[in-house]
């Protein structure tokens, strides 16, 4: 089968070099309706990419409902690997009537467009090349079971952009295997699909559009996974054993996927689960089972969404005073309120780091790739237990629902640190503890576990006050004690929490922070300041809060410090004002992105640009 | 307050059969008006604990907030207590049970903690059956706010203020019977003896055990027109059964006649008696049950005594199919799956 | 009766003036146990005193319990007129035997103490002079009734102060009936009592302290009225008609005095309530209710503390989002979690500003006295419906259940402002509105109410995104112009709330910043500062956030702004930070009271003395 | 699409008793699936308004989330709509109802919406007879979040995945009656006539209507195993009576026979008929209405029909004793005391 890649239009392009040809370097849109089942032929599409051995990254932009409504799918093609959004779209494939003259005004000229031959769109421009392709009728004798043509129809795109593009047919066959696993039948079923697309692609068209896949060897033993599967990784080599959860786009898919891995990896020898979940009543339920399960000893976690972390408050208030470990991931969409529930968006940092009433601080991570959903979600565990308090893994639905290219995980090499727990023999030594006392001096005291067998293993937790011996207590200087403590603890997590991950010249006097997703745009923004505008510009992406002393080093170190994050409200710009000296403040300037789609590169260099020149 | 300053030492303190003796289940000193309906029931409390010998260190005590979730801290001070938040209880309870399946779980709530603010977390805990001792200290009012209206309080019901409560009362027994608790009773914490076999037969049962038991705040629902009142209770208490209970560490052949009275196993193989009374009630029938409670609701009847009971229902821990150990006391090694298992897993993403 | 007073120890006293004489100056501290009814005694003797023309404050530090446990009332005599909290007690009366030993040892030497003869302290120190009184044996003739005895008991000391300060019965017995009202039977026993202790401490006692009350004209035609009755008041004033509440410490006597009075005074001439109240099931019901009254077009409010304000975060974001209005009362108690609930901070500052998940700011209001308790509700119901949004108006638990001496409340004279409504007229007019539009520039758009009777009245409003029609929509431009609008909106209203009040010389380059409680220590400091060491400082008071422009004002006028609050990790201080230039941030600096008792002038010039020093 | 981009023009269009046509009370295009259960009880809620000839700009649809709490967008454009948050919709209507008593409110709701994480604020707008029509589009699942099951979800139903439900359901019914609702019915979205006369005498109740409307999802929970699916209730459907309805503005006097049907008078004169099928059943007994649904239970059957119903009963609203006119329309002469009330209260606190 291999053979028919030297025929058709890649050879004729091959014998025929134009010089105008872009390589590894475009981006395509697939346009069409939710719920139609085009997911699986756009994963097929962004793995033949992949398996091209072309950097690649797929986004999905998806309505907040379950079928029928407009859903784009852009694969970003790399040859320098840049895997974040990129604003133009190079290569339309037009399945949606509702939307496909809008999207086809929205092109860039040199563009090309793909579409279902009905919807006879070649009449809208001139200044880009139109393939329309009669879906409905190619389908037909591939698929005889009509209630499954529409599904099928989708797979025939793969097989014309595969054509169009110069991406080997046998690259989606195998990705179709992957794809459909076990279900054979499917899979040939398509297989098929793809095939005819390709061969009327072949039989049809003359390659008009710029753009072509070329064979590179750039992800070579690279995998390809989201970042909800990979913190649900995580989750399980972090050991965790008590999951509660309540659902929420985009977070669902993490507890979801966990509990596929821990029902196949975490049983016991005895044929018995070495975990719980629990599916909760709401994000309520889910935070005091977390934090109850923490107390008694589990390494507990839950996963939600803005929403879920407004209604936790009052229970993280709670965790934060009588010193509960817990993993609370926030998988972050578009607020306030229900906002956008399936755009991306950083804007839980500032409620994430105050939450509940009182003087309270959290810690919490910021993921910016797939490796770290699975690095940190371990972190987070060892965080929790050894600081005795909520910790937020603060991903986004860019990084937690898309699929990202990505080294292979690294086995977590520490061993799990439980912190700081006295067990029988610890107290028959000591004789007795003080719950809350700050024996080390690092603001982090010690804890026994309920059914400790000894007579003073058991204390009192309560939210209310309490004295170092967890006693009741409305003492003034009890109070006071214990929250310059608790102040002190967080302190001292500066130290432990990830460093932030720095690219600095050295020389230049300007630099950036971003953190998360953003990391991407900023990357290859980075790139596009130095070549467009020799702007030579360091670069620091926070990791976690509180900040480490680098981040202070960092702004310390640089006449102009530019925050770019995808929140209205500039959080993490304003979590820094909060913590850096007071003669730094100047120095921070901020880059915005909030309208629900990832960042991309331009943007970020654009706005940069035009602040330098101020 | 000599309770804690100066405890009057026995000559030779009688034991329980793992050897402890009562001062053993003691806790901290009360801060509990005299004469609180709450007081009682701690006393009860202890009384059932140090009685079925049950060891302090695998008990859990857990509580929302009111004067009624303060008492966990006035028993059993050899036991980890925690005093949670307002009407959340249960989801720390129900954390406490997954992680750490051998503690027995001892709830303490109030009224206004479980039927208003915490009314949707009771309602799920009932439908998991979870394994826990549920107690409701059921005054009327919320005593540590000072006396409002709880969503227990009767219709008619007056307070001290004159101001009549004209909302129907949320029968709690009621929904725990609907929703899945397979031990359901009401008591009056003035009735020493049904509440004390309650209790016992509570300890003795896997799987949810909800107790409302009628306890009287004197500061703010005592007084004439209150239909939570010592008077009004004591006036209206009507057992549907006499309570007894053998302990599966005695000699249950201490013979009952099975015409007068219903014998239930109970799942540690002691035995709970229950004697009629005027009505012939089986309370191992949930319709009957809610029927029963459902027309009392309509005639303003106060009934107390086992509901229902289930002593062979799965809890929701045994549903979950965990392993012996408890998850809390799980080594590395079980937790965290092999290098080899994660390189699999690679293998499959590439 | 009046003669008495020409009698005894006073006599003696003004027959032989002493010169260390401390007159209108000191406090009094009442050590007792909750539940022992000693709190109208405490009444009776702040009003005595009041009614002698003398500036007075009171104090309660009650435990969280009902009955049984310590309490302290402290009064406090102030010719000044500082009705602060003063941390030196000048004259104790020892009633509890739980802590009486440690509330005698902790006394300044000279001063005086009462105490019940039990207890016989008068052995514990000969630096303070004791005044032993046998209240048992002195309580049984004048109450017959032996299960009375307990609070009579307590009228006794009221009696015995009197005599031993010179306060004239006559006061006491005004004041008695003022207390018990109706209750002739009660306020005839409990007069006999204090007579009672008046004439012992008369036959029995010779001066020895320097402590007198003397007759002032500094309290003419003022009121004495906790905040939460004050704040009650405004919101009747303001024509507050949906009321929604759940019970909590220390926000519930706001509601209850509220329902009160409005049975009182707001059933229509039909008979007929024009007010409606709910008991909620817990706080988000009472959020939900208060958002649903307001969309709906009623004025709604409801009253909380911290918890209740974690449990309102999901709510709150959907009102700032689908801009509902609502007015949020939060008497700030200590937290964080259940904390301190009989115990005074402004601890919720930042958790109230960035309420809820996403990009959310909120309107907050900062009472300082009874006075503003009552005009800030009435402008805060404006200022909800004028901005369609929820406001908070951030007292205390010193400021809503203590007893504050004010002058009588100004009739508010502004019309009631309910905003950008439009009714059935306006839509014939207009034709049709977009709910969300900007039309005037100012960032507020147009609402209808439900049951407007035009075809074009209705709009669906959603928590999800949504366009100017409020159709929902998932367009990123849909979505940044709603939320640059919201931000608009929230700039506006720098322009409308309460401004601040500034106490400037012109010539200070230091100046400081309070807001609410922590205004009464503030004056008194201020005074300290000049008198002690001729520090003039300038004073702004902060009294709303957003900040208007004068605030940024006076940090750019001086050269170190001191920010003094009650709470740890300086909440106004950071919210101050965020929103000032940048350049200006070096000039701020922290001074913060969080042990859970009211702030006292003395901690505050000490801290900037010190501060100041350096 | 073609309902929003092109409507039929019709000759001469029927109209209702208020000279309104049925496309005045139509909504926006509806976003869910095709076949969605939803979509179906949305066209009867169209059909019931128009055929009672309610004024639209006279109701309030309110909802939470889920596919079925977006359904208020798709009925009654001319009518304002608030889709507020996940599960307390119940508190959103209180507010609604108390500021405007006039309004007539729609609340639609989901099982998950209302039974997981709605269930406590459920339990009190029921306790509180609010005036409201109260629908859960009951499909067992989280339609909106993908097909994971919710409270009210059977024992042993399977998911596609193959996952099975093993807690029980919660008897959305059974608690409304037990809680003080006044009109409690269970139908299936795919009985037209039971759905469409029960929305009507729904309109013609002054008090809470709690209508559980089986409304299966067809993308996540209609397949074999899932006993929610539109296959499953159809043969199981097992009607209590059937459901007849004279609205006040026609002749009531269209006989009948009160041998086989009872005649409920509703609050606005209308008449709800309930004609007798296997079993007699009596809808005004509450006691008996909850046995019924105690035994449905434990068999396991799934009875549609009206349950419980108290015509007469008065509503929260009217136990508040409120003023005629809505407090939303209050002028600033009617909230705001004089300044001599204000003067008055200044002296007192001299
Ligand atoms: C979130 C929250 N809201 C309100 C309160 C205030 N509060 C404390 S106890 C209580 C009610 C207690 O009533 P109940 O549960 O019946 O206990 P009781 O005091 O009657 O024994 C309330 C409303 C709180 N602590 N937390
Ligand atoms: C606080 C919160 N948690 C979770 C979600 C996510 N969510 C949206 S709809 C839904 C469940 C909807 O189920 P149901 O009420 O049965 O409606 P259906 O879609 O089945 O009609 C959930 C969990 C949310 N929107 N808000
Ligand atoms: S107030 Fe009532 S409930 Fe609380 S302790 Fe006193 S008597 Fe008991
Ligand atoms: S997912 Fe299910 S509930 Fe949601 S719209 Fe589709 S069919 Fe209806
Ligand atoms: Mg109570
Ligand atoms: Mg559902």
């Amino acid at each position: 089968m291999a053979t028919t890649v030297d025929l058709g239009v890649q050879d004729k392009a091959a014998r025929t070099p134009q010089p105008g040809r872009k390589i590894n370097d475009f981006s395509i849109q697939v346009a069409t309706v939710n719920g139609s089942g085009s997911q699986s032929a756009n994963s097929v599409l962004l793995r033949s990419i992949f398996q091209m051995g072309v950097p690649v990254s797929g986004k999905n932009l998806f309505p907040s409902n379950i079928a029928g409504l407009p859903t784009w799918y852009t694969i970003r093609a790399s040859k320098q690997g840049y895997i974040a959004r990129k604003k133009e779209i190079d290569f339309l494939v037009a399945m949606n009537a509702e939307t496909a003259k809008e999207d086809v005004m929205s092109l860039a000229p040199g563009s090309a467009c793909v579409y279902d031959e009905p919807l006879q769109l070649s009449g809208l421009r001139t200044d880009i090349t139109f393939y329309p392709v009669p879906f409905d009728k190619l389908v037909a004798p591939v698929c005889p079971e009509a209630k499954l043509r529409r599904l099928v129809k989708n797979m025939l795109y793969v097989g014309v952009v595969d054509a169009l593009l110069g991406i080997e047919l046998v690259e989606s066959e195998k990705a179709l295997v992957k794809q459909f696993g076990k279900k054979k039948k499917a899979a040939e079923l398509n297989a098929a699909a793809v095939r005819a697309g390709y061969d009327y692609a072949l039989a049809t068209f003359t390659k008009q559009d710029p753009f072509w896949v070329e064979r590179m060897n750039e992800t070579q033993g690279k995998i390809i996974v989201d970042g909800n599967s990979a913190a649900a990784l995580g989750c399980m080599f972090a050991g965790v054993t008590v999951v509660t959860w309540y659902p929420i786009t985009p977070s669902s898919s993490l507890v979801e996927t966990l509990i596929d891995y821990l029902k196949e990896y975490r049983i016991g020898p005895d044929g018995k689960a070495t975990f719980a979940v629990v599916q909760a009543e709401d994000e309520l339920a889910a935070a005091g089972m977390v934090l109850g399960a923490g107390w008694a000893g589990a390494r507990s976690m839950t996963s939600t969404s803005g929403p879920g972390i407004s209604l936790m408050a009052e229970f993280i208030g709670l965790g934060y005073y009588t010193e509960l470990p817990g993993v609370f991931f926030d998988i972050q969409r578009v607020g306030p309120s229900t906002g956008l529930p399936t755009r991306t968006m950083q804007g839980d940092v500032l409620s994430c780091a105050f939450l509940s009433h009182g003087d309270t601080k959290h810690i919490l991570l910021f993921p910016a790739s797939v490796e770290e959903c699975f690095s940190m979600a371990v972190e987070a565990f060892d965080l929790a237990e050894q600081f005795q308090t909520p910790v937020f893994v603060l991903s986004d639905l860019d990084l937690g629902m898309n699929n990202w290219m990505a080294h292979p995980f690294q086995y977590p090499e520490k061993p799990i640190a439980r912190g700081k727990v006295l067990d029988e023999e610890d107290l028959k030594r000591l004789g007795g503890f003080a719950r809350y006392k700050d024996v080390d001096g690092d603001g982090i005291p010690y804890r026994t576990l309920p059914g400790t067998n000894h007579p003073a293993a058991a204390y009192f937790t309560r939210g209310s006050g309490h004295n170092e011996k967890a006693q009741y207590s409305e003492r003034p200087d009890d109070y006071v004690n214990n929250m310059d403590r608790l102040a002190r603890k967080f302190d001292t997590a500066r130290k432990f929490v990830p460093v932030p991950v720095k690219e600095v010249s050295g020389t230049s006097r300007t630099g950036i922070i971003a953190y998360g997703t953003t990391h991407w745009a900023l990357t290859e923004a980075c790139d596009q300041l130095s070549k467009e505008h020799n702007l030579a510009i360091d670069y620091l992406r926070v990791r976690a809060y509180p900040f480490n002393q680098d981040v202070h080093e960092f702004i310390k170190n640089h006449d102009r410090v530019y925050v770019v994050e995808q929140n209205r409200d500039a959080q993490m710009f304003q979590l820094l004002k909060l913590d850096i000296a007071a003669d730094q403040v100047v120095k921070l300037r901020s880059v915005l992105h909030y309208n629900g789609l990832p960042i991309d590169a331009r943007s970020v260099s654009d706005a940069i640009v035009s602040q330098e020149a101020r | 307050m000599s309770a804690t300053s100066t405890p009057t030492p026995a000559p030779a303190p009688k034991t329980n059969h793992i050897g402890l003796t009562v001062l053993d289940y003691r806790g901290g000193k009360t801060t509990l008006c005299a004469g609180c309906g709450h007081n009682a029931i701690t006393e009860r409390l202890i009384d059932a604990m140090y009685e079925m010998g049950v060891q302090p260190e695998n008990i859990a005590k857990l509580s929302g907030i009111g004067c009624s979730s303060k008492t966990p801290a006035y028993f059993v001070n050899r036991a980890h207590g925690f005093n949670s938040v307002h009407g959340r209880m249960p989801s720390v309870a129900t954390g406490v049970a997954l992680a750490n399946q051998k503690l027995m779980l001892i709830g303490v709530s109030g009224d206004g903690d479980t039927a208003s603010i915490g009314i949707g977390q009771f309602i799920h805990l009932m439908r998991r059956n979870l394994p826990i001792i549920y107690i409701i200290e059921d005054n009327g009012v919320y005593g540590l706010t000072k006396g409002q209206f709880s969503a227990t309080a009767d219709l008619g019901s007056k307070l001290k203020t004159g101001v009549i409560n004209d909302l129907p009362p949320i029968d709690t027994c009621a929904l725990a019977i609907q929703l899945g608790a397979t031990f359901v009773a009401r008591s009056f914490s003035g009735d020493k003896k049904q509440l004390l076999n309650l209790l016992k037969a509570a300890i003795a049962h896997r799987g949810t055990v909800m107790i409302d038991v009628i306890s009287p705040c004197v500061t703010f629902n005592d007084h004439e027109g209150s239909t939570k009142s010592y008077k009004y209770s004591k006036d209206h208490d009507e057992p549907v059964q006499e309570i007894g209970f053998v302990p599966s560490f005695e000699s249950i052949d201490v013979d009952y006649d099975p015409g007068t009275t219903a014998a239930v196993r109970m799942h540690d193989g002691s035995q709970l008696r229950l004697r009629k009374l005027d009505r012939d009630y089986d309370a191992t029938n949930k319709v009957g049950a809610l029927t029963l409670l459902a027309e009392a609701h309509e005639k303003g009847e106060m009934l107390t005594g086992v509901f229902y009971v289930n002593a062979t229902a799965p809890s929701f821990v045994e549903q979950l199919n965990l392993t012996e150990q408890s998850l809390a006391r799980m080594t590395e090694a079980q937790v965290r799956p092999s290098r080899q298992v994660l390189d699999g897993i690679m293998e499959e993403l590439r």
